[in-house]
């Protein structure tokens, strides 16, 4: 059953692109919203049956295709497993995936590629649900790779802009750097045991027979792609960038797909890296700094979804502090609450956009309070969630990340995350009142907002305000549901109910600082943000980082290139031969001179050899002696 | 039938250009006795396939008598290994001869015939004098091919491929003769057959420069790094049909040399080398790769690229164990489906657009998107991508690649970066952005579709389901592979 | 009597022939088609007799009464005369055209040509050193006179003069050596010189050994080794088509018989002693025919500096048979035997050309030549690719045999510059095939015309095809393995 | 009166013979070094048959004087005809067939 | 003694005739030296009493060969600006010799081996020659006569004068 849930999309994606491709010029355009949008429906269905099979007690749901390759002791099925933790990943990813299905009914409908789009859509979740449900290494990778592809394809969907294709590129291939460590860590795992299967449940059972600094490279390589895919320092410069797709596309990648993969990656290898929690700390450094590091810069953005870009990057790395310092659960309830409000952020932004004739700059937006009222009310729910304003879903799951840093002693990672959080307050909430409580600029007609890019904003701005109690703790009158049923390997944490209070108090408290600061600097007046100081000109540009990285890694390419075109082929190899040639030909050419066509000459060279001959002879035979 | 099967394989294409070129067939008739050489060889092909033993050794093996006072035998036969080939070849040449359906130039039609014999002997052949017959066999038909028909400074271009090929056919002729004499020396009669040969017992110096002598000629073919340079000009110059077959089979016989003459015959010796030749391929994996990415012209981004996928299969046939080998062998097929895909694309676009430079293209996936989306996808098996078969290959290189010594594999896996860089920057640049000067062009039309169709299946089939096509080598490939590393055991 | 005077027979009627050509070349009735025609009448008879007494003879003595034993009668001397006469017939029919396009060819060429062979038929046949100096210079200063037969041309006259005087110098050396060997042996038949060198040892054995290097002077001069080539590419070029192209594939040919009729039999116990000089000059000739070849943009040249490098690997071949290979031998006739068909094939495909235009033929010549005459371009380049020695061409197999011999002696490091040199011709060959397939023709196809010069040449060209690819499942139509099997009976009845 | 006193004569013809051959331009003193080289052997073969007392050193030589009376009729007939074409008997001036471009 | 003085005397002719032949500007000059050595040849075949080659020399060599040459030299007449201007010749003459003398070494030295004494038979007749020719040289002697005539055929076709004078390429 659950081989459906990931071959739906993939069938639909196949259909829906033969269909297209056959009839570029008519639009079907009822055949590809009933289809585009009924196999994840179907698939969100399937889904929710497996979960209600996982809550009555079964362990694992299993199903095998067919086996994909058998080399050795290379034994790889296409075979699917759902265990709690994929559940949970599928449940919010079948859902929002399939509420940003018809969102985008809505919103792409004028487009000429519609079916294009929601084929592209479709492979993307099934991608996506390939490597939640794969139960293997190698079949995850595939997943994992052709998430990477459609997000290529996504973000590059309107490609005539050659900035847009630019922007796909970068998110590719920053994604297959990642890939690129995490194809060497799963290769290295597979040598490591080789000959005692390679599925997530052998690994598990024989992940002792490793030892720990391989293991410890191994857990490394594995986070390099994780840092690719969730866009992590360094590997997160594509993020921002992906923003050039349509607005659902963003939704998709930052909400639902995609970028947790990362953290459901960790999180799948849990067993690994219980056993290397030095790993661990660097992960959630990593985290922590991207957490900041984003925050930083997100406050300084104008572009609406740019904004909402570094906050996902910002989240991530909130995740990634979760899952390195071993708290798994709260790592994902934080991937499953972010879901919700991330996603809902994104429609609405793109209501908005839609609404205001593709103007994505907020600073020339404004006012928008009245006019866009469902989407003012349900941004400001999902704010108020990613703020951490309680009792919204992001506050509990925020707080369980930073109860866990602060139980774990890492409190340098802690405050850094405080921190964050107020960043992420004052940002957030700058968005929200330039675009909706400011004066506009300028009075402006609005596009209508077709209803089905409405409807599922008030679907996801519920779960944005309730998701969190399904992960409430025990401080909070909780019991951890969903660390309870995930059943991770936990580090075990012990801390005072009243140090918990303290925390959530502090966070609350903090969230409320930057939400204050905000209203006070963008409520009313709008201020666009000069690059005056040397500071923020650097933070405006976020700190010349793609330029770096142009500087210090695509440029020597080019020019290694061109060495290689300019110098070493023509002059080095292919100078090697033409210089042999032209010895030769030099040899030949004076050895034709002496072919002067005078007859003197050639006797001359004839008795040249009769007197080589004659001086050999003359020694050989001892004559002389 | 049965055992003149390989025969008529073999000579059927040659028989049907002799017949049609003695009674100066016209077009018409030319263009459909190809096609009907190119059909009903691949239908034999397919019957041999059907009744190929998949755990059994050679077969359909037909040896006769040909050069008696000297031991040479017309000596076929076809295995896991050949049979790969084979069926690639037969596979391709029908395709071919769609797109090279308004093709009205003779020479074209009959070149290609020659060629398909050349290639197929070279490839069942296991009578060394009889291999080295068709290896340079096949080679005529290219010289005239990209000489006659070709572009750029092909007639220079033409000469170079030649030179530098036969240079290494002739260090390749050099050993087998040498061997034959050993041969003769040891047993009092000449014999060339592989057999034979590969139960010599010869010193270590004798086979050392033995080795070395085939190397040479397969390095050359492959090519590997440093043997390079005329590889990007005849690709460059080549007509389409002909770069097809000289990316998708002719470097693929390099690497078939080495499996079937390199260890075949000097199984031990080999291993001599191997640390050469995997530093040559993992240099040539990034050579190629970071050359390609500024290059201009389509067809020699695209040699370069097939070079940089060859310095990959190489090197999995250096590194002795059963994942890199099958994964070479995985990669011959499943390359040389992408890269006669890819090559055909460009051929395409070029009779389109009238031309392949990069920076005059731009915009095609606005105007022809089927075009587009077959380029693409052509581009991206080549590069690996999961769902088509390339990927296969390339993971289960890298697995090996690993299992020899890490830091070959973390070289090796840079793989999934390279060609990543310069195609997707190639596609940034011709399927999308504006152009200024492709202002309309026809999308492609249903013959395009029907011949591409085949090569987009079978990527996709042996991308998604390997486990087919595995059954047909694995044991056998074990088996040699044990062999081998009995061989280099009992060196040490 | 009789059976002894109809086995001189085949050899009388071509020294007849030539009388009687003389006779009527003065002749108004006879044109010189016609005499052409009577010239191959008498070769034709020499040949079919000679080719029924192949392989029934070794070591008789003809007239052994009368001429002692100066006349030898075997297989060995049967074959190249074979060779000879279907050279010189090959060389007259296919110049049939030319001849006709050439004014200047009287009746006595013919009668020239029919001496000459005889020379070279002698030389075979010789079993005595002075009958074989007079019969290399029968062949000699028919060829000569020959060379210089275009007296209006400057360059057929120089040609002429450059020959006949390096020709007589080396020529001189020939007589020197056999006087040599007759002071050291008492006499010079073979037959005597044999048990000479058999009985004897290496050291007391001075005076003959000196005289047989001085002989192989003469014969490296013929075969045009370095340092001795420097006519050769003149003479080529000078001499008109039919000559050239006779002497491509005849004399030279000839030129071995006696040299292997020496070196395997009769210096066969001391010719180790010649194996240093003839490496190094195998190495100058390899190298310095290839130099020369490659140098060269008029075809003609260029055969003729192929031609050297031919030379070079036959001289592989032949110190193979000094250091005691047992393949060599028969890898000489059969190279020589392949070097004939592709030579004679090429330069009769060049005349051919010639008799229909005027001018040197160049490379550029050549240009869209494929276009023009796509069956005339398709056998120069099986003869190229003959002379390239790329497989399934009885080229190559003449290479597989002379390097595989040479491997065989040890000769490790000459095999390999054999192959280097073969590579490199490789080069200058397929430059030819490249000019006339690669390039458009100005004018248009011209009809192929169906005339005796055109059915040898594409007989000659299937004739290498076969010879090279040619099996033994076919009955009489022997392939391969029948001219490998003649040459092998050929050195066989020497013995 | 020994044969040594010959054979040193003969040795100095000859090489007489071949310096004229090949250090001479004018083509008669090349034939008539030819021709000396020739009758150098023939004092050789004299003095051979005379050491062994067998008459064939001087049959042969007797035949050479017929191959040299042969070789001087096509020689003397060449030069003439040389030059009766360009009017000269220097063999530096027979410099047509030149292949390559020598740069001189 | 008398026999070796005849012998000094008829080689320093005959190397001063060729000596001269080879140095000698004047083609008739050379010509005469020519004369003087084969005259002193056929003296040398008579001091070594084959008289019947003695003889034969003076009549073919010096009365055909070289009264033919002459002959042609004087028919031709060529004047002195006919004659290749030779400005390096003593310089080739020396080089060359160098350039021979390890050949005129070995050639003696060769010839030293052979025994050093002459045998006591008597003298060669014409009639021993006779025999001989006619018994185990029949052979050559047969052919001697085709050389000849195909040497007659070559000279008559090089040396006639064509009607036809067109310039041709070969």
């Amino acid at each position: 059953m659950i081989s459906f849930i990931v071959l739906l999309p993939f069938l639909s994606a196949a259909l829906m692109s033969v269909v297209y491709l056959s009839n570029t010029n008519t639009k079907h355009y009822a055949f590809y919203t009933t289809v585009g949008i009924g196999a994840p429906v179907l698939s969100t269905l399937l889904s929710f049956m497996t979960g209600y099979e996982l809550l009555s007690g079964s362990d694992t749901v299993r199903s095998t295709l067919f086996e994909w390759v058998n080399i050795g002791d290379f034994n790889i099925s296409v075979a699917f497993m759902a265990d709690r933790l994929s559940v949970v990943m599928l449940s919010f990813i079948t859902l929002i995936g399939t509420l940003i299905h018809i969102y985008a009914a809505g919103y792409m409908k004028d487009d000429p590629a519609y079916g294009k789009f929601f084929s592209y859509f479709n492979l993307f979740m099934g991608s996506m649900l390939l490597l939640v449900l794969a139960d293997n290494p190698i079949m995850m990778f595939i997943g994992w790779e052709l998430v990477g592809l459609c997000s290529y394809l996504l973000i590059g969907f309107y490609h005539k802009e050659s900035a847009n294709i630019s922007a796909a590129n970068k998110a590719f291939i920053l994604n297959r750097i990642g890939d690129f460590g995490f194809i060497m860590g799963i290769s290295l795992l597979f040598v490591s045991l080789e000959g005692s299967g390679f599925t997530f449940e052998t690994i598990e059972t024989n992940i002792h027979l490793i030892d720990h600094d391989t293991l410890s490279l191994i857990g490394l390589l594995l986070f390099v792609g994780a840092m690719g895919k969730s866009a992590q320092i360094p590997l997160y410069v594509w993020l921002p960038d992906a923003m050039a797709g349509p607005t659902p596309v963003s939704a998709l990648i930052h909400a639902a797909t995609m970028v947790t993969a990362g953290v459901y990656m960790v999180a799948r290898y849990s067993f690994l890296y219980v056993e290397i929690p030095d790993i661990g700390l660097f992960i959630a450094s990593i985290g922590a700094g991207s957490a900041l590091f984003a925050a930083i810069i997100a406050s300084y953005q104008n572009d609406i979804k740019k904004i909402l870009a570094y906050s996902t990057m910002s989240q991530l790395g909130y995740m990634f502090i979760a899952v390195g310092l071993g708290a798994y659960g709260s790592g994902i309830f934080h991937v499953f609450t972010h879901a919700f409000f991330k996603a809902l952020l994104f429609m609405g932004a793109g209501a908005v956009i839609i609404a205001l004739h593709h103007e994505q700059n907020i600073f020339k937006m404004g006012g928008l309070k009245r006019e866009l009222k469902l989407v003012y009310i349900t941004m400001f729910i999902a704010t108020l969630a990613i703020s951490g304003i309680p009792p919204f879903a992001g506050f509990f799951s925020k707080d369980a990340i930073l109860v866990a840093a602060f139980a774990s002693e890492h409190y340098f990672i802690w405050g850094v995350g405080s921190l964050t959080a107020m960043l992420t307050a004052f940002y957030m909430f700058r968005l929200l009142f330039t675009v909706f409580h400011a004066e506009a600029s300028e009075i402006k007609k609005l596009h209508a907002l077709p209803k089905s890019m409405t409807y599922p904003l008030v679907f996801l701005a519920f779960g944005s305000a309730t998701a969190g109690f399904l992960g409430l703790n025990a401080a909070y009158g909780g019991s951890s549901w969903i660390n309870n049923f995930l059943a991770l390997p936990e580090s075990e944490l012990h801390l005072a109910h009243s140090t918990e209070y303290m925390l959530g108090a502090l966070n609350v408290l903090l969230a409320f600082l930057g939400m204050g600061l905000a209203y006070k600097m963008f409520a009313k007046n709008m201020r666009e943000v000069q690059a005056d100081t040397f500071m923020k000109k650097l933070v405006i540009n976020k700190f010349y980082i793609d330029e770096i990285y142009a500087f210090f890694a695509l440029k020597p390419l080019l020019v290694l290139s061109r060495f290689i075109a300019n110098v070493i082929d023509p002059k080095i190899f292919d100078g090697f031969i033409n210089l042999s040639v032209l010895g030769y030909t030099r040899a030949a050419f004076l050895f034709a001179k002496l072919q002067n066509s005078k007859v003197r000459y050639y006797a001359l060279y004839i008795l040249a050899g009769i007197s080589a001959i004659s001086y050999y002879m003359l020694f050989k035979l001892g004559v002389l002696s | 039938m049965m055992e003149h099967i390989l025969t008529y394989i073999i000579f059927f294409p040659l028989f049907m250009a002799v017949v049609l070129g003695v009674f100066r067939a016209p077009l018409k008739f030319l263009k459909i006795g190809a096609m009907f050489s190119s059909i009903t060889t691949l239908l034999l092909v397919l019957w041999l396939t059907y009744n190929f033993e998949p755990h059994g050794a050679m077969q359909f093996i037909q040896n006769l008598p040909w050069i008696q006072n000297s031991g040479i035998t017309y000596f076929v036969g076809v295995d896991y290994l050949s049979l790969v080939i084979l069926v690639l070849i037969s596979l391709l040449m029908p395709p071919l001869y769609i797109y090279m359906v308004h093709e009205n130039r003779k020479g074209y039609w009959y070149n290609m015939m020659l060629l398909q014999t050349g290639v197929t002997g070279a490839v069942l052949s296991l009578d060394l004098v009889l291999f080295y017959l068709f290896w340079e066999t096949m080679l005529l038909p290219i010289f005239i091919m990209i000489g006659k028909y070709g572009n750029g400074k092909y007639q220079f271009n033409s000469m170079k491929i030649v030179l530098m090929t036969i240079l290494g056919s002739m260090s390749m002729l050099f050993s087998i003769l040498y061997l034959g004499y050993i041969y003769f020396e040891t047993s009092g009669i000449w014999s060339f057959a592989l057999n034979d040969l590969a139960g010599l017992a010869l010193d270590a110096k004798t086979s050392i420069w033995l080795t070395a002598g085939f190397l040479l000629a397969f390095a050359i073919k492959i090519p590997l790094v440093g043997f390079h340079t005329w590889m990007a000009p005849a690709y460059g110059s080549a007509p389409t049909p002909t770069v097809v077959i000289m990316s998708a089979i002719m470097a693929k016989l390099g690497i078939y040399g080495v499996w079937r003459f390199g260890y075949g015959l000097f199984e031990a010796t080999l291993s001599y080398y191997a640390p050469t030749i995997i530093v040559l391929a993992l240099l040539g994996l990034l050579y190629y790769a970071v050359r390609a990415v500024t290059e201009d012209n389509l067809r020699k981004m695209f040699a370069y690229s097939s070079g940089s996928h060859l310095s990959l299969i190489a090197l999995g046939v250096f590194l002795t164990n059963i994942y890199a080998w099958s994964g070479s062998l995985y990669f011959i097929a499943t390359h040389a489906l992408a890269s006669a895909g890819m090559f055909i694309m460009i051929g395409l676009s070029y009779k389109r657009f009238k031309t392949v430079r990069i920076s005059e293209l731009g915009g095609i996936a606005s105007v022809a998107p089927k075009f587009a989306f077959f380029f693409a996808f052509f581009a991206l098996s080549i590069a690996g991508l999961p769902g088509t078969g390339g990927f296969v290959a390339e993971l289960l290189i890298i697995i090996g690649a690993f299992k020899t010594n890490f830091w070959i594999g973390v070289f090796t896996a840079t793989t999934m970066l390279s060609a990543m860089i310069y195609i997707f920057w190639m596609l940034q640049r011709t399927l999308f952005g504006t152009s200024t000067k492709l202002c309309e062009c026809s999308d492609l039309n249903a013959r395009e579709i029907l011949m591409l169709l085949p090569l987009v299946l079978l990527l996709l089939v042996t991308g998604i389901a390997p486990s087919l096509f595995t059954p047909f080598f694995e044991t056998q490939l074990n088996a040699s592979l044990q062999d081998v590393l009995t061989a280099i055991g009992g060196l040490q | 009597m009789i059976d002894q005077l109809l086995l001189a027979f085949p050899m009388a009627i071509v020294v007849i022939g030539a009388f009687v050509l003389m006779l009527l070349s003065h002749s108004k009735k006879f044109t010189l088609e016609r005499l052409n025609l009577v010239g191959v009448l008498f070769l034709t008879i020499s040949f079919v007799m000679q080719y029924q007494t192949l392989g029934a003879h070794s070591k008789d003595f003809l007239f052994e009464d009368v001429f002692g034993r100066s006349f030898i009668l075997d297989d060995f001397a049967t074959l190249f005369d074979l060779m000879f006469t279907a050279g010189a017939i090959l060389t007259l029919l296919i110049n049939n055209d030319y001849f006709k396009s050439r004014r200047y060819f009287s009746g006595e060429y013919f009668a020239l040509l029919l001496f000459s062979v005889f020379g070279m038929m002698m030389l075979s046949h010789a079993h005595e050193l002075v009958t074989a100096f007079i019969a290399l210079e029968i062949a000699s200063i028919s060829v000569y006179a020959l060379v210089g037969y275009h007296k209006q041309n400057k360059v057929s006259s120089e040609a002429m003069m450059k020959y006949m005087v390096l020709g007589s110098m080396t020529g001189a050396f020939f007589m020197l050596g056999t006087a040599l060997i007759y002071g050291a042996v008492g006499s010079t038949s073979l037959t005597e010189i044999s048990a000479y060198v058999a009985q004897g040892e290496l050291h007391n054995m001075t005076l003959l050994i000196v005289g047989a290097t001085f002989i192989m002077v003469t014969i490296l001069f013929k075969i045009g080794a370095v340092p001795f080539h420097s006519w050769v590419v003149d003479v080529y070029h000078g001499a008109p088509y039919p000559v050239t192209m006779f002497m491509a594939s005849t004399f030279k040919i000839a030129i071995f018989a006696i040299a292997l009729r020496l070196y395997i039999v009769n210096f066969a116990p001391i010719n180790n002693f010649w194996t240093e000089i003839l490496q190094v000059i195998t190495i100058l000739t390899l190298l310095g025919g290839s130099w020369l070849a490659i140098s060269q943009n008029i075809i003609k040249r260029m055969l003729a500096g192929s031609s050297i490098v031919h030379s070079g690997y036959l001289l592989i071949a032949i110190s193979s048979i000094g250091l005691g290979s047992e393949l060599a031998a028969p890898a000489v006739m059969f190279y020589l035997l392949a070097y004939f068909l592709s030579a004679a094939g090429s330069f009769g495909i060049l005349s051919f050309i010639a008799s229909q235009t005027k001018g040197q033929m160049s490379y550029e010549d050549f240009k869209g030549f494929a276009e023009r005459r796509p069956y005339m371009a398709l056998f120069m380049s099986i003869f190229m690719l003959s002379l390239a020695g790329f497989p399934s061409t009885i080229g190559f197999l003449g290479k597989f045999y002379i390097f595989t011999s040479a491997i065989e002696s040890g000769q490790i490091l000459l095999a390999g510059l054999g192959i280097l040199t073969a590579f490199i011709s490789v080069y200058y060959y397929f430059k030819l095939i490249a000019m006339m397939y690669f390039y458009p023709s100005q004018t248009s196809q011209e009809k192929f015309p169906v005339n005796v010069s055109t059915l040898l040449i594409a007989m000659m060209a299937m004739l290498i095809i076969w010879g090279g690819i040619g099996t033994s499942l076919i009955p009489f139509v022997p392939g391969a393995d029948g001219f490998i099997d003649s040459a092998k009976q050929a050195i066989s009845s020497l013995q | 009166m020994t044969p040594n006193m010959f054979f040193l004569l003969t040795s100095l013809l000859f090489s007489i013979g071949l310096v004229g051959l090949v250090s001479r331009r004018n083509l008669f003193v090349v034939y008539m070094s030819v021709e000396l080289m020739l009758s150098s052997i023939n004092l050789l073969l004299a003095t051979l048959s005379k050491i062994l007392g067998d008459a064939s050193g001087s049959v042969i030589a007797l035949l050479m004087i017929a191959v040299i009376a042969a070789e001087a009729a096509l020689f003397l007939a060449m030069i003439i005809h040389l030059y009766r074409a360009k009017k000269s008997v220097d063999s530096d001036s027979f410099t047509a067939l030149k292949g390559v471009k020598v740069h001189d | 003694m008398l026999e070796i003085s005849i012998f000094f005397i008829l080689a320093a002719f005959m190397l001063g005739g060729s000596i001269a032949m080879i140095t000698n500007k004047q083609t008739l000059f050379s010509a005469f030296g020519f004369l003087v050595a084969m005259i002193g040849l056929a003296g040398m075949f008579a001091l070594l009493e084959s008289r019947f080659l003695a003889l034969a020399q003076i009549m073919v060599s010096v009365g055909a060969v070289v009264v033919l040459s002459m002959l042609t030299i004087l028919t031709i007449n060529a004047k002195e600006e006919n004659l290749p201007k030779e400005p390096h010749k003593y310089k080739w003459i020396f080089f060359t010799s160098v350039l021979v003398l390890p050949f005129t070494f070995l050639l003696y030295k060769t010839l030293t081996l052979l025994p050093q004494s002459f045998s006591t038979m008597e003298t060669i007749t014409s009639k021993v020659v006779g025999k001989a020719l006619f018994s185990e040289w029949v052979l050559p002697f047969e052919i001697i006569s085709i050389l000849l005539l195909s040497a007659m055929v070559g000279a008559i076709v090089i040396a006639r004068k064509e009607i036809v004078k067109k310039e041709e390429h070969s």
